[in-house]
């Protein structure tokens, strides 16, 4: 699946057959060779996912065993009821939204949802939100400023859904209106990149008070496949265009784009959910509570000037005449 | 083909097939304003930064933005400021497609946020014509901010009353069309422009200057809801100056000032 | 056209003739003939027009020839800009909204819209909005209230249309969201019925501080023909039941369910859609004078209290038992 | 078909084929509420005056409301009141098809307008069941304005942060649908239960209780984007019981009794 995994996963294999043969065999004397084997398994991994390159982490995020927005949801929001339709044309899949508990308050959800199998994938349309799917959103926020209550979105797509339907029925604005909406909502927003944050599509459910990343997931303003085909004319640099387009979590955290990184467990998310999870919920609990600290009006000023900074340009002085 | 100097005269619009043709950035505050020295450029040295050192096999970007500079005589895709139209000083923002293909990256996005801002503070009704590739990829996420930064600023101008119009010119395209542009309370396309979600990976380069197809035109877009308007470039200052008469705040009607000194000196364009 | 008018028809014709014979020989001594003709067409109008039935109300209201809203904004809405589209999903031709002066100050309008030939009929789909049709009205609604400026609303609809389409999109949700913003719109609101007021489909766009109807327009639960199918099962019995649902200005204003009837010219306001504007404009002008004297609160108050008291019900002791 | 009693203990609900038939007031009350006796009503009195003097070739209105009264044992298409769900008081109206085709005149609409605004004095959220053919047409237009009031009087209940969660039954029509139903700010559909706005003129009469095609069902309906939630009625009560915790304000958990007296004595239920 992951090529750079090739090594661990030889190993990985080397400590499954032994784990069978020493369950046939309580007596087969491989309990050594298993830890040393184990040890070594820890500390390559720890090797590779500690110098993963771009383009490697651009994989994981797309790892179809990593953690979706349905998974952090069953492990970190109980009393989740999924909410359907956006009261204007459709109900759209690749979007969910409801209601739920978090940290004994009730709070709203809202995130893309990929799928695992193909089967699945189709329905969700890859996470690729129609326009429909961000106008359910969009009326969830509604609700969630009428009732008062914070709202988390997490994002994982490679992007808004680009066909010509929807195109028909408005993509851009459905973006726009969600952006501006966010931006100004009456409530504690914050926001995630579980996976993918792929372009405006991402962006349509991600301003926010925070903007949290899991450590392998990515955000770009284009896909390295689309970024490549526009800048090298040819979606084959797709891996050259992932390290120029400075979309890791570290990177952007240290070029002030997100607030903070949440650790994943070794080997990445996908290799266990549960702690993926647990990792996330205790960041969203810290960054919770800090907002929910501050008068709304602060808050939504402060969103305000968190996003006014997001920009570095310079001042050339011999200027146009017009 | 015509004659250049009517073809010029009719405001870059061919008489015969209503063909609107590109204008810069001059020429459209020409064509808006009363008069093209009522306008008061703002923030004309801002210019682009480099912040993910970003290299394209045709060169670096800074190499992009020098040659922009050159073709264009501007230090970004977009020109801002103030002017009259109709007698009332009014906040306009126009994009210059010759900057590489009106993309908007930090500088252009900071433009903008600055002529909303400026808008706000001195209660002035804004009115922004769009020309644009869409977010520029040479700033990765950078560019992808500006989206979010250009729309929060504009929904604030909604909560002091203050309107918004924007014109999507051709093109009109990706990360533009899907922040400040489509949020605009009024919005007017100019005849056969391509106005779309998916632009970079359709219109292809900066050539090509219509879509082969009718499908994204302004007249497709309006039939589908998303535009109030289509308007000839002949009709566009008057319907303009009617909108902003009924949708301005009531009691700043006249000649205006702004009220406070923008952030850059003003320099007479 | 209207069958009752057919003794006023043959005088009409009559002076016609005389007409023209004056003005080919102005010495054919008709003058005094048609000096009779013209008073006794003068009163055999009044005296048809002030027994009208509802039934031939009804007729009157349909008149293809009435003045509908682009009429009425003509002659009374100035620098009139008409606004299109719904943001979501299409510009439906059977709503007619946009930006007006009126008085000296800005406004918003918006009414349903006829056609007069089968041709603009079919484009107006007879003036049956779809949920489009609402919804872009809605979205003005809305920028009526971020601007502050006052809505002039006009009725003109058999119906909101009722196809399979429309169900898809919602129709029920786009009437009972824009009854629910008017009901609660932060700027003065007045709705006049100009011609046929028709159930849910005139509500949408109905709900006014003030409710203003013309003379000869109806306004109804239901139009008489679906009233007849469903009451007398067959919808020949139009007539009666135009009768029995109370649809007409005078018995609405004497059931305290509008507030005041304009008075059209002589013989309909088909005959002289100047006349019919003046006397709709001298109204609407008092109206707005009267409800721009009140602060908001207070008038979206009232505007609540208003509706509140429609409707007459009784008690009845010996109750449920549940 | 089923054995009846174990079909009433289903609560109306086939197993085999998961036909939802419909319910009268007294057993969706018992469905949703912790206890029976939990329901307090209100405004049981209130019933329906003549305010055009219809007549019917069948009868006078009068007659009518006559026989739906000796019918149902109720004044009026719906019964309203509060009582304990999951332990917390709510609003709850539920309409009473039985009773003129559960549709809607003046008598309803001021009934439906009482239980919004005692729900809005006692901040209560509330939930409303739906199962009406519509407007009454034997009171002319009077019926067509209590799609305004009822509307009108749900809209407020979003100004004191109140929710309204609507579970449309069958059939939910016209201009039942197309006011306060649909404004609601969560809407559950019963499955299967017909959903639409073109009442009267496709639905006939009140004999017939689904619709033949499959175009108008919950889930068709909930398919294109209308509502939130198709829950069969096992799972009704305890969704609702979570709505209204994550919606309702906090601070009113437990217990709450109504703060004023409604407008007419109440009954136990
Ligand atoms: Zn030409
Ligand atoms: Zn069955």
């Amino acid at each position: 699946m992951l090529d750079f995994e090739d090594d661990l996963n030889e190993i990985r294999d080397r400590i499954e057959q032994l784990d069978r043969k020493a369950l046939q065999n309580p007596n087969s004397g491989v309990t050594q060779e298993l830890s040393v084997l184990r040890l070594e398994l820890e500390a390559r991994t720890a090797d590779v996912y500690s110098n993963l390159t771009p383009w490697q982490r651009v994989q994981l995020a797309r790892h179809q065993e990593r953690p979706h927005t349905l998974d952090y949801i069953d492990r970190l929001f109980p009393d989740f009821v999924e909410l359907h339709g956006d009261r204007r044309f459709g109900d759209d899949p690749s979007v969910v939204a409801g209601l739920a508990s978090f940290d004994n308050i009730s709070v709203v959800v809202v995130g893309h949802q990929k799928g695992r199998t193909t089967a699945e994938n189709l329905e969700r349309n890859f996470g690729m939100a129609r326009p429909e799917g961000f106008r359910k959103a969009l009326r969830i926020f509604g609700l969630a400023e009428t009732f008062n209550r914070p709202v988390f979105t997490f994002l994982d797509t490679p992007g808004a859904s680009p066909t010509l339907e929807d195109e028909e029925r408005g993509q851009s604005w459905a973006i726009a209106e969600n952006m501006g909406t966010l931006a100004r909502l009456r409530v504690p927003v914050i926001t995630t990149v579980i996976g993918e944050g792929g372009s405006g599509g991402a962006l349509a459910l991600g301003i926010g008070d925070r903007v949290l990343m899991m450590e392998h997931s990515i955000y770009s303003v284009a896909s390295p496949e689309a970024a490549a085909a526009i800048v090298w004319r040819d979606s084959k640099y797709a891996e050259k265009a992932a390290a120029a387009l400075r979309l890791t979590s570290a990177d952007l955290l240290h070029a002030g784009l997100i607030d903070r990184v949440v650790p994943e467990p070794e080997g990445g998310a996908h290799r266990d959910h549960n702690a993926a999870a647990e990792n996330l919920g205790e960041e969203l609990r810290t960054t919770l509570k800090e907002l929910r600290k501050q008068d709304i009006d602060t808050l939504v000023e402060s969103r305000y000037d968190k996003y006014r900074e997001m920009g570095e340009f310079a001042h050339h002085e011999t200027s146009a005449t017009g | 083909m015509q004659y250049r100097p009517e073809f010029e005269a009719a405001l870059r619009v061919c008489s015969a097939c209503n063909y609107h043709d590109r204008m810069d950035a001059a020429e459209r505050i020409a064509l808006l304003l009363d008069e093209p020295k009522s306008f008061i450029e703002i923030d004309a040295d801002i210019t682009a930064a480099d912040p993910i050192e970003f290299v394209r096999p045709s060169g670096s970007y800074m190499d992009r933005v020098g040659k922009a500079r050159a073709l264009t005589n501007r230090n970004e895709a977009i020109v801002c400021g103030t002017g009259l139209l109709n007698e009332r000083r009014v906040a306009l923002g126009v994009m210059e497609f010759g900057f590489i293909a009106g993309s908007m990256g930090s500088a252009t996005g900071e433009k903008i946020t600055r002529l909303f801002e400026m808008a706000r503070r001195d209660l002035l009704p804004v009115i922004t014509v769009t020309s644009s590739g869409g977010a520029r990829q040479d700033e990765g996420l950078f560019a992808l901010m500006q989206m979010a930064r250009t729309t929060a600023a504009a929904a604030r101008l909604r909560e002091v009353q203050i309107p918004h119009i924007c014109v999507m010119a051709d093109p009109t395209l990706a990360g533009v069309t899907a922040s400040f542009a489509a949020t605009a309370d009024i919005i007017i396309g100019e005849p056969g422009a391509t106005i779309r979600f998916a632009g970079s990976r359709v219109v292809k380069g900066t050539i090509r200057r219509r879509s082969d197809v009718e499908d994204h035109t302004s007249e497709w877009v309006q039939q589908h809801g998303m535009l109030d308007l289509v308007l000839a470039r002949q009709e566009l200052r008057d319907t303009l100056a009617q909108l902003i008469t009924h949708l301005a705040p009531v009691g700043h009607t006249r000649n205006l000032k702004p009220k406070t000194q923008p952030a850059t000196t003003p320099k007479p364009n």
